[in-house]
């Protein structure tokens, strides 16, 4: 990691700030508010990851793809200070969002760890030039936090792997290439001791992809039905029923997602939704920034959003520098989630009696009320906050853990209430 | 209310419960999505028949009540509907019918009986959009001109108002609050759709651009009708109320109910004390939502002078710790309980637009704060 | 319970009305304010002590005193409503405060569901006369919301019960007469069916009272140490080692408080400590007034009181008519409990930096900062209110018991950790 | 700040600690409830010497930094203070040192010599009394009166006023701020004590009542110190925050020990989900807290531009949060945690202090939102 092995810092910004310009359109600021909104329709979406992945072979063939990643295997061996300088530099730039998490990071990231050297030839260079689109197929229906949990049942065939059952909550597979997929390989020992990680293709026969409708329209999530799908053996990943330890990597790297050295997203721009710019706008367009009360809550949101940055940003440094251990990343995840639901409902406050009903003029105003209803996304997607409250309390303070009923008996005796 | 309920009331509730059961059930409700008005025809007609529309009436008018109180008992139709997330147009036909019945029963006799038999629905145009959407800053125009009215000026929300027939428009003569009665279909009236969180209520920004309207349009005195849409309101908000505790509180016994059922780890989510601690907090809510909202509409059924702080405070206490309830009751759910298929959202809907009408909490605390002031300088 | 066997409610309203306001002195509003403000004296306290014993007198002689409570004892025998007319009529006057609890609930009220004949004849009368002051030996130190775990011993010696051990946040032990005294008389049994209660003079040899000193000065809460107390068998009150049966009713009472019907307290005045006038008082004193963030939280603090105040009377009535069990008392424990700690930090928020230091002319904002550092004193008095979230999720709401340690074993074999 | 201290800040910062943790444990802070200044004179020189009064002032007067940095290696004693509830007017003193350090260091190099000797004490007056108690209406009154100032008006709270033999005074001279240095015994000064809710810091109300001092009192400009008043005010926000991180950090340990301690109905408190959670959110709370103000106080030692806004965000997030987590360690402790005879309230009290000054969470809230307004304007 020092300076002298790679190019230096001040040197790599200087040329990411002139290929930025150059080669990205900027974004107009609150281009990307609200909170999953479903503002285009279907074709609009597939150009646009079309355009996507333009955009990551842009990035990749002009050097500046999977800055982190090793050179022989697409990346460019650079240090996490060049992501972030990188990072830095693109803010107000067009970027390959999609891209980015899961395909990058969880699912590349777990590659790198975990993969033979065949797997990350075979992968890590298709997915850093955009030419593969990753998903995670890690929750269940029925699963609710407990991934470890999972039911999606593995069987042994020759070299081959048989699979069945349904995942689930995994963003945008009706557009994308490959999962990477958790299922239990041994039903007979403890539930963290029989699963398996595999690697497969989304669109295969045995695969059916149906589109889950949220509240709010949007059908971005997808839920998977496998049904005999055949996985050879040479597509797992990790070791067969230590996939556990393929698992507590993969979600680490989840909760990572915007201090990930692996991630490429604009500074500043972690706090995707309604972040204190949408609030300020809601303030102002309501005409409301002379009264006391909603200048409060727009500096609550300001204070909220500085914090929990300059949070990320300490999170970071003190996972990198090994002062924190890694678990801390919970610690960045139950914050954000909070900051996110308290400043959508601050811009519900501010928007007053026009966040029940509103017309086409109403600027910033227009869809508060259904972001409003959609706020809880924040606190569930990706690890919910009382998951984060259990690992931090914990892992990071130590205390007692909490008492489960399936942590020592065969997975098939594990109570189940009644959805099993 | 809910406590001392008369075995009339009781089997008024239920007729009415059992109904909702059979017509309002979440598909239906998923379905109404893309239907116009965000209601049938016939679902308001047969609603009519069991009395939804006619407890703000007098007797001799066509209507009637069944406990004496006919806003107590309308409380309990908006707690059914809140339990539902029903459709219809609840409170602006009622607010409508009650000040015809009250006002002029005689000279819209017609429109009043329609509202009754729930052939034809009627709105309230009441509150205004921005600058002028202070719960007192009424800025509508109506001057008087010879023997007519003239309208100018705009409303919005109005419930219902792509499909009323007549409009009970408030707006300001002078000093003083006029309230007219006018058919939806006269020259210079625009009502333009909005957007809003709810599936089957339906809203409209609603322009007056020199609508003329004959004096006997006017319901009640010119420039004397202060009283009377304060009155309105305060029935509008014992609805409002009313509905949304129906609405936590089925939402709490599903969420509730999922608790149990549902395994985590090998052991039910109930059994969790961090979420029995939060369930335990939504009681209390509810419990404590119950209470102010009982004792807020039996304020304003008796007219009592503490009836505008009560109420008052009631609908800022629910439109806080409504949302919050239903919120936790989704987070509780987990990802499914943010899809259109569960029915979680539809009592979200319900509580976020109750909270959002006839002042939001923040102007309701307002409100309260002013009175406190009064009390407090004449102390 | 008809009216008819009583005196009418509005002939009662009228006599009690006429008779308050001859014989009881008017109180300025916002005289009591503050969170257990240290304004008087030892000699002013005992002062007013001896004014409250005169004033419960004045009540008894004119038949006033006990008004739920059987004439046989001293009461008048009349209903909770004429009890709820009474405090209405009395809003605004001076009232013996400190007689009520714990002398009258929960102490007197468990001599009347629990003592026998002779015990009710001796006690409850000199209590409404106002002769006997009552404290509940209940809190030890080290035992927290346990109260089952008292670990105050209790050993049979013929007819007679040797003491020994230590109880705390005994309100003014040190002017009252008779304590009620959980202790343990069986230590190989589980806890809860080891228990006795006893009735016993404070001011003996062998009972040492030391005042505890609070953060903010006032030394109203007492320690006791019982050094060989002994008490006889026939100042035992309920069954020996059934005390629990005893203790249920017994924190009943206390969490009834201010619904109980046996409590004389003027209506309004539940909520002692911060309410919605202070905090108008420390907004208009402060020059506020015409800030919309202040009148948000005057409104807010004013919409809790009366919220608060309409879930106590509901409360009350469902008990009352069986709607509601009595464990639902815990709802408005919980609830006033938040609704108290908003409104001392709603004050303290208006008085802004006035709260950190203030002068003697500060007027209502004197002291805010004081009432906030004892803040908690509302969730934690009476019982916190993390205990009654339990009882409102297991009792009301039936979800499962906390998996406790203490059950099922002997008592002297229950882990306890460092203190014990 | 905490993630990165070089080997020499380390070794800065133990000395310091150790020093505290035998002169200012929390008997002796009880202790210290009576004495009149709140601390005892050797305690302070002693600190001087370790070098808490010097770290704001040049070299070449007396001064010097361990890290370069003297404002954070100031925040690594205030975060000290925190952890200990220390006695002594660090901020007051290190800003009217730092000041005149700046300023005029040779007119005033006695002043200066004995502030960094801790033989005396000097205070910042600053805020003001209501109606002018917003952090940037002052209006004490600094008269130009041929080659003398005038200063007529009244500040408050102002930290060891009554044990400052100097007072650093923040006027306005028509529309620009001035800084006059005078000695707290000058003629037409009145030191006035107020009541405060921690132990053993003291403030006074200060008046001045046409206080005359000479031309050469002023530090800086006439009516042109705008910019090195708005320096001290964030400086001190470094500390005030710094002091409230370290307090809560300190308070949550110790919190966290005795639930590990503590057991009820058989099992440790530490075991109880609730109360688990609830750390959880303490602790985010804490490692929020220090990002911010670390970053803040980065901020202000480069003199960056966004250093207002962060330290502004840094005591509007500790104001808020500080508190709660101390009030929620409270009731994790139940009713001893209210005692006298605890520590706990040794922090609390510190940290609600902290909050109080330099203006509450809800001022710094406005002014962030008047900073963001200025920004959305630009952009």
């Amino acid at each position: 990691m020092s300076a002298d092995a790679t190019e230096g810092l001040d040197a790599f910004r200087l040329r990411a700030r002139s290929w930025i310009r150059d080669n990205l359109k900027p974004v107009a600021a609150g281009a990307s508010a609200g909170v999953l909104r479903n503002n285009s329709t279907d074709d609009e979406e597939l150009a646009q990851i079309a355009h996507e992945r333009e955009l990551q072979r842009l990035l990749f063939d002009a050097g500046f793809a999977g800055l982190c990643f090793p050179v022989a295997y697409g990346g460019q061996g650079l240090t996490p200070a060049h992501q972030q300088a990188f990072n830095e530099e693109l803010t107000g730039h067009e970027f390959p969002v999609r891209l980015q998490a899961p395909t990058i990071s969880p699912c590349a990231a777990v590659i790198l760890d975990f993969g033979t050297e065949e797997q990350k030839l075979a992968h890590l260079p298709a997915i850093l030039r955009g030419d593969e689109l990753w998903m995670q197929f890690l929750s269940e229906p029925g699963g609710g936090s407990d991934v470890a949990g999972a039911q999606t049942s593995a069987i042994r065939d020759g070299d081959e792997w048989v699979l069945n059952g349904s995942k689930v909550w995994t963003t945008g597979a009706w557009w994308s290439d490959w999962g990477l997929c958790l299922a239990r390989t041994n039903w007979d020992v403890p539930k963290h001791r029989g699963l398996s990680v595999f690697m497969l293709p989304i669109h295969q026969t045995g695969i059916e992809v149906s589109r889950i409708e949220m509240l709010n329209g949007t059908k971005e999530f997808c839920q998977e039905f496998m049904t005999d799908v055949r996985v050879p053996d040479t597509d797992r990943i990790g070791e067969v029923d230590d996939g556990w330890t393929v698992g507590i990597r993969w979600m680490f790297h989840e909760r990572m997602l915007h201090n990930s050295p692996y991630v490429t997203i604009p500074a500043g721009d972690a706090h995707a939704g309604i972040g204190a710019s949408s609030v300020l706008r809601v303030a102002r367009e309501s005409g409301k920034l002379d009264n006391p009360w909603v200048r409060d809550l727009v500096g609550e949101a300001r204070m909220l959003q500085l914090t929990s940055e300059a949070l990320q940003q300490r999170l970071t440094e003190g996972m990198r520098s090994g002062a924190m251990s890694d678990q801390s990343a919970a610690i960045g995840r139950l914050l954000s989630g909070v900051v996110s639901t308290r400043t959508n409902t601050i811009a519900y406050e501010i928007a007053g009696g026009d966040s029940g009903a509103w017309t086409d003029d109403d600027g910033a105003i227009t869809d508060c009320g259904s972001d409003f209803l959609m706020r809880q996304v924040s606190t569930i997607g990706g690890g919910t906050t009382e998951m984060a409250r259990n690992v931090i309390s914990e892992r990071v303070l130590g205390m007692p853990r909490e008492r489960t009923l399936d942590r020592d008996v065969p997975f098939r005796d594990v109570p189940r209430g009644g959805q099993s | 209310m809910l406590l001392n309920l008369t075995s009339d009331q009781e089997f008024f509730r239920d007729t009415t419960a059992k109904f909702l059961n059979e017509h309002a059930a979440p598909t239906e409700i998923r379905r109404l999505r893309d239907e116009p008005d965000g209601f049938v025809a016939e679902y308001w007609q047969r609603g009519a028949e069991l009395g939804w529309t006619s407890l703000l009436v007098d007797e001799v008018h066509g209507g009637g009540s069944i406990s004496g109180s006919g806003l107590l008992d309308l409380a309990l139709v908006a707690d059914e509907f809140g339990r539902h997330a029903a459709p219809g147009p609840l409170v602006p036909t009622n607010i409508v019918a009650g000040a015809i019945s009250e006002l002029s029963p005689d000279r819209h006799a017609r429109v009043l009986s329609e509202l009754l038999a729930g052939t034809s629905v009627a709105s309230w145009c009441h509150l205004e959009p921005r600058p002028h959407d202070g719960l007192d800053d009424l800025v509508l125009d109506v001057r008087v001109d010879g023997s007519d009215l003239v309208l100018n000026g705009t409303k919005r929300p109005v419930e219902s108002a792509g499909r009323a027939s007549h409009l009970l428009v408030t707006g300001r003569t002078g000093g003083g609050f006029t309230q007219v009665l006018v058919a939806a279909d006269t020259t210079g009236i625009t009502v333009r759709p909005m957007h809003t969180i709810d599936i089957t209520r339906r809203f409209s920004e609603v322009t007056f651009r020199d609508v003329r309207v004959p004096a006997d349009a006017v319901l009640g005195e010119v420039a004397g009708a202060d009283a009377q849409v304060e009155r309105q309101f305060q029935q509008a908000l014992v609805m409002a109320n009313a509905e949304t505790v129906g609405a936590m509180e089925f939402a709490l016994g599903m969420t509730l109910e999922w608790a149990f059922d549902r395994y985590s780890f090998g052991r039910p989510l109930a059994s969790y004390q961090e979420l029995k601690h939060r369930f335990a907090d939504m009681k209390t809510w509810l419990e404590a939502g119950h209470a102010i909202s009982d004792l807020a509409a039996e304020a304003v059924s008796a007219g009592s002078g503490e009836a505008g702080e009560l109420v008052s405070a009631a609908k800022a206490f629910l439109g806080q710790y409504g949302p919050e309830l239903l919120q936790d009751c989704v987070q509780m759910h987990g990802g499914i309980g943010l899809t259109f298929e569960h029915d979680i959202h539809l009592f979200l809907r319900r509580v976020a637009l109750d909270r959002s009408l006839h002042g939001t909490p923040a102007q309701h605390r307002q409100r309260i704060a002013s009175i406190a002031m009064d009390v407090g300088k004449a102390a």
